[in-house]
């Protein structure tokens, strides 16, 4: 479904310049959720970017269903491959009803049958009706990021990608997201790829990650030997080590990467 | 734990903001007190727990409302003393760790005059006495090359970096009592247990007690001695941390339910149902009724 | 959830409630809420009744204003206040009440007509510049600059110089030294604005950049420079009158407040009233726009002050 | 790392420089072509206010060639460009002089008149923001909006005239317009055309008390306006920077309160504050235009005014360039000071 090989990309110029992201390359297949894991400045979320549009100077091949995707995207693109970013509380546009926000998309690609679309998409992540011309002020942390997920889904696309989706959120909220998310997925067979820091969120969503540091690729493993700790990378064993809470005497074993 | 020097006591706090749509309760009759141990304040967003935590300083914004029968710190009532008098308990008794250290430094002075300041602010030093047990703390939080960070700007350094000069400056004029408020939340997973193995390293050597304010109820389990558990600005209970697991509260029972594991499996996790009846229960009583 | 009808008791329910039907009603409530809070500025609302009045007393000034503004009376010049003439008469024997009144129609002749060419101008030419960056930002940022690099009233000075003096040539100087500042505005927002998840998600939903501009970012610079504008109205009727005053504004005849202030400047001494009154007017109505800018930063932008 | 981290500061300080100066000259550069261009709309025909009307065709043709005018107007611009920079800005055609020289006489005049006030906004305006920003809602705070309330919406020029009613025709409580009382007049040497400086460096006391003040009214009412804006921009920005968590992280400290809102609030606000003093010792210039007019100041204003309303375009041009130019350098000292004192410009 998704087919990302030797992905480069960089920032800035001459002495400043940072190799973002180093000859990344995996596969994900149809009705798979792959995880990317890895600390801040990682590059996770900039192979994302790449993937989804936002970033446009990358190297490399991004297959989409065996369809090179060129740097500039067409209107069919994004129908098929969307976005759910970090931050409820950023990615609503603050003077837009919920209503609005969900007609939008739906006006770009001259669908018909707007407003029984949006009431579907809305029953979909359980928000009800009485959700659709509020405002995101008027809403909670938990409800604006199922408003972001409906906005990702009107579009009946394939591949959604999710961008830390539920980091900035209090744990009991998380939870329910991530059911969300999970149900969403089999209902509709969708391929999901997730950013995340968490390797339980990892765990409990994906059926195989890349674990990255400092823009490269450290290990490809599945959520199987996460779950049972059979990690090869020294850099892998540390961030699950640490994933455990505190523990004293592991911590001066710390090493830098 | 038993305690043998209390060094803060707190009895049925209470904040108020007052807002134009009603009075917003912040904080509701909480009490609970504190020796040399490192305390956990663990809660979701708007559980009164960073309020807590800044109202010992007393230093929240002036419109709001504090009441409490005691504020006791080291036997001195503090909501009695002058603003002048809490100046001198500020920095040199009680300090506090904030969240980010991007926006908690000043970002037009180096670190190192920033650190100094704490110090000349308490000892009456000169700035060449400063200098030197600014460079010392900054070696005591480990950092390798404390001559070249003391004159870099906040903006130079690290994430990590940054909050272990927030330690250096909050723990230089050697207080009894730090308050770390969602201290490492900011950072790395690997980064905030470093942090926290400095922090934990100096509150135990120096003998202070900390109060650890947080969201991560596994984190603060294992790092702390007793939990605080709040809810709606509540005290749901409170818990030794090896105890953690064996509580029987409701709340706390679905804060550790609805995480996920990662040696765990794909079943759907479990969502915390809230009660109204917790805010009004207290916390000590033995048993919980829960309704619906 | 089911979906239920609710039945709202009051106008007042129907617009304060949290889960409003249609888009018409949650942007009345929107609206009302923000009313509320403006009506709640008592000065602010007295420099919009200010401005109303102003309105009002420009669209009606034939059927207020008791004498010929431009006729010349010698036989009756220099009277002080009385009751057939409110403000006294001046230098020409002319009703200073009436031509007050009339003069009004000046004032909003020329906030008006800026307001309608440099808040355009300047969000059109800020939004597209942030928006795009890279060189379009940096051509047209540098064309701002060269306007902004001039004091206002000076270019405004230089202009009329080179057109002639005149109430429409003092315009033109004013708007073409207006819109620096708003572009300067919209820009620094939109820069803000680009860079948030909200504007990301849209593109990321196929969105082009006139739909983007237009629909997204265009309404979120608004309420600042709707506030900035109004501030600015403030300056704008001072610099008209400031140019009416050195003679290169409305020419006389005609009532402008500024250009009355400086006819009346000789007679200062024994004649007060030939100054104090336009002057005042010019202050009032200055004030007005000042106050009733203070109160919709309030209202629109309430993270800049209060 | 870290001598890596200030060879890296020195590095990006240069290139920040070099593409300020380079902005700068740009700017200049459509400072000249707007001049220009006011300078080719004129409805006057330059050519005829020279010849005179009644030239024949063939005088008028040369006088045409003579004054470059057959050109194309890029070539023209090119002209005007260089001479500019030669510092040629024409001659006036009120004092017969190169415009240049009449400006560097009137100058001092007017620079005096906006130091002045630009002093009274910076020691009276910057405190009252503060104190206002401080105990918002007090009795200080109420002062200072409707101080800057009467700054923003009082014309100038209104508020010129009655002081003048009031303090010189009334109450004879000050001089009235001029520099100095006539029979005061030529007696100092304009050295560095700064009355109060020339007069102490001749130890002429009597003069300078009188020109002193003669001073009094138009900068008092100069300064009045600077300190209305800088005192309601200090306060919006103090209230922003009180706002920051740095500011508790301070009080955290133990440090005194004075010191954090002089010290650590204050300390940051300056930072903008500085643009904020640049751009209102522009807004200076431009009421210097009204209140010189009104007190017969001999400055840059007055001979503005003057040239415009006698059509004298090669001085107003002049007066222009000369005016922009230096609101260009005021800002282009603001921007490097900014990247001076702000170490996350730098």
């Amino acid at each position: 479904m998704l087919n990302i090989s030797n992905l480069n990309i960089s920032f800035g110029h001459g002495s400043e310049k940072n190799h973002a992201v180093k000859d990344i390359s995996f596969k994900v297949k149809r009705g798979e959720s792959f995880g990317l894991v890895g600390e801040s400045g990682s590059g996770k979320s900039t192979v994302l970017n790449c993937i989804s549009g936002l970033l446009n100077h990358w190297q490399g091949t991004i297959k989409v269903d065996g369809v090179p995707v060129s740097q500039k995207r067409d209107l069919a693109f994004y129908r098929k491959v969307q976005l759910v970013f970090q931050d409820p509380y950023a990615s609503l546009h603050p003077r837009h009803t919920i209503d609005r926000t969900l007609k939008e998309p739906l006006a770009i690609h001259n669908f018909s049958d707007i407003n029984h679309r949006v009431e579907k998409v809305l029953r979909e992540v359980d928000l009800g009706s009485q959700f659709r011309f509020r405002y995101p002020h008027q809403l909670s942390g938990g409800q604006r990021q199922r408003v972001a997920v409906a906005r990702a889904l009107i579009l009946e696309p394939e591949i959604i990608l999710l961008d830390e989706p539920t980091s900035a959120l209090d744990v009991s909220i998380q939870a329910e997201v991530l059911n969300l998310l999970q149900d969403i997925r089999k209902e509709r067979n969708l391929t999901y790829v997730m950013v995340s820091h968490d390797l339980a969120v990892i765990s409990y969503m994906c059926e195989n990650c890349a674990v990255m540091s400092q823009g490269a690729m450290v290990e490809m493993i599945s959520a199987k030997q996460l779950k049972s700790g059979n990690l090869t990378q020294n850099y892998t064993k540390q961030l699950f080590t640490a994933s455990k809470g505190y523990d004293r005497a592991a911590i001066d074993l710390f090493q830098d990467f | 734990m038993i305690l043998e020097e209390q060094l803060l006591q707190v009895k049925n706090l209470n904040i108020i903001f007052p807002s134009p749509k009603g009075d917003v309760h912040a904080v509701k009759n909480i009490s609970f007190s504190l020796g040399k141990e490192k305390i956990g304040i663990v809660g979701e967003s708007g559980s009164g727990k960073s309020v807590t935590g800044r109202s010992i300083l007393r230093l929240l914004p002036p419109y709001a409302k504090i009441s409490a029968d005691k504020i006791s710190f080291k036997g001195q009532d503090l909501l009695s003393l002058s603003e002048k008098q809490m100046r001198k308990i500020r920095g040199r008794e009680v300090s506090m760790v904030m969240q980010d250290p991007k926006y908690s430094l000043n970002p037009v002075r180096t670190v190192g005059k920033q650190i100094s300041e704490a110090y000349i602010v308490h000892r009456k030093a000169t700035k060449q006495e400063a200098k030197e047990h600014t460079l010392k703390m900054l070696e005591a939080v480990r950092i390798r090359n404390p001559e070249q960070v003391y004159r870099l700007y906040p903006h130079e350094v690290s994430g990590g970096m940054g909050q272990r000069i927030m330690i250096a400056m909050m723990l230089i004029p050697d207080p009894s009592l730090l308050i770390a408020d969602e201290p490492t939340s900011a950072l790395d997973v690997t980064v905030q247990l470093q942090v926290l193995a400095i922090l934990d390293d100096l509150v135990s050597q120096r003998g202070m007690g900390l109060i650890f304010i947080s969201h991560d109820l596994e984190l603060v389990s294992s790092f702390c001695d007793r939990i605080i558990i709040m809810y709606g600005g509540r005290i749901m209970e409170v818990v030794n941390a090896a105890d953690l697991h064996k509580s029987t509260h409701p709340y706390t029972r679905g804060l550790l339910n609805c995480l996920p594991r990662i040696e765990g499996g794909n079943e759907r996790l479990s969502t915390l149902v809230r009660d109204d009846a917790w805010l009004d229960a207290d916390f000590s009583a033995p048993s919980v009724t829960v309704s619906g | 959830m089911t979906e239920k009808t609710t039945t709202y008791s009051s106008t007042k329910e129907w617009l304060l409630t949290d889960t409003p039907a249609s888009a018409l009603q949650a942007a009345a409530g929107r609206a009302y809420l923000g009313l509320l809070e403006f009506l709640k500025n008592r000065l602010a609302v007295l420099g919009l009744m200010i401005i109303v009045a102003l309105v009002f007393v420009a669209l009606f000034a034939p059927y207020i204003a008791p004498f010929d503004p431009i006729l010349t009376d010698l036989k009756h010049r220099l009277l002080p206040f009385s009751a057939e003439h409110f403000f006294g008469t001046d230098e020409l024997g002319r009703d200073i009440f009436s031509r007050i009144i009339w003069g009004s129609r000046l004032t909003l002749y020329v906030i008006g007509l800026v307001a309608i060419i440099a808040a355009p101008v300047g969000i059109i030419v800020g939004t597209v510049a942030g928006y795009f960056g890279g060189i379009v930002d940096m051509v047209l940022m540098r064309i701002t600059d060269i306007f902004l690099a001039f004091p206002k009233l000076i270019l405004a000075l230089a202009f009329v110089a080179a057109l002639g003096p005149g109430i429409e040539n003092a315009i033109i100087a004013i708007s073409i030294t207006s819109w620096p500042p708003y572009a300067r505005i919209a820009r620094g927002e939109t820069i803000t604005i680009r860079n948030s998840d909200f504007i990301r998600a849209i593109r990321l939903q196929g969105a082009g950049p006139i739909r983007i501009i237009s629909g997204h970012i265009m309404p979120l610079c608004l309420s600042s420079l709707i506030v900035r504008v109004t501030l600015d109205m403030a300056g704008i009727i001072l610099t008209a009158a400031g140019l009416g005053f050195l003679g290169l504004g409305a020419q006389p005849p005609s009532p402008e407040w500024g250009a009355m202030t400086s006819s009346g400047r000789s007679y200062i001494l024994d004649h007060w009233w030939l100054i104090t009154m336009p002057g005042t007017a010019i202050f009032v109505v200055s004030l007005a726009f000042n106050l009733l800018g203070d109160g919709l930063r309030e209202v629109l932008d309430p993270k800049s002050d209060n | 790392m870290v001598q890596f981290l200030t060879k890296k500061r020195f590095k990006k300080a240069t290139t920040q420089t070099l593409q300020l100066i380079a902005i700068v000259l740009i700017t200049f550069l459509g400072l000249l072509l707007i001049t220009f261009l006011i300078g080719r709309v004129v409805p006057i025909d330059p050519v005829l206010a020279v010849v005179g009307d009644k030239a024949s065709s063939e005088v008028y043709e040369r006088a045409r060639i003579a004054m470059g005018l057959h050109l194309p107007l890029w070539q023209q611009f090119f002209i005007y460009l260089s001479s500019v920079l030669r510092g040629d800005l024409g001659t006036s055609v009120l004092t017969a002089k190169p415009v240049l020289d009449d400006i560097f006489r009137v100058f001092p005049a007017t620079m005096e008149l906006a130091f002045l006030a630009t002093l009274f906004g910076v020691f009276v305006g910057i405190p009252l923001g503060v104190l206002s920003a401080v105990k918002r809602g007090g009795l200080l705070d109420h002062i200072s909006r409707v101080v800057g309330l009467l700054g923003y919406s009082l014309p100038i020029f209104w508020l010129a005239l009655l002081a003048l009613i009031v303090f010189y025709a009334k109450f004879d409580l000050l001089p009235g317009p001029g520099r100095v009382d006539i029979f005061y007049e030529g007696i100092v040497d304009p050295i560095t055309g700064f009355m109060l400086i020339d007069c102490i460096l001749a130890r002429d006391w009597e003069v300078f008390r009188n020109a002193l003040s003669h001073l009094i009214m138009p900068a008092t009412l100069l300064g009045y306006y600077s300190m209305a804006y800088l005192s309601r921009m200090t306060r919006s920005f103090m209230i922003e920077q009180l706002r920051q968590e740095y500011i508790l992280t301070a009080r955290v400290k133990g440090v005194a309160e004075w010191k954090v809102i002089w010290g650590h609030a204050l300390g940051n606000c300056s930072i903008p504050l500085i643009t904020v003093i640049a751009l209102s010792f522009g807004t200076l210039l431009e009421g210097s235009v009204l209140t010189e007019t009104i007190f017969a100041w001999p400055g840059l204003g007055l001979y503005l005014t003057n040239s415009l309303l006698n059509a004298d375009m090669n001085s107003v041009l002049g007066s222009t360039i000369v005016v922009g130019s230096i609101f260009l350098a005021v800002n282009l000292f603001s921007d490097f000071l900014y990247k001076v004192m702000d170490p996350r410009a730098r």
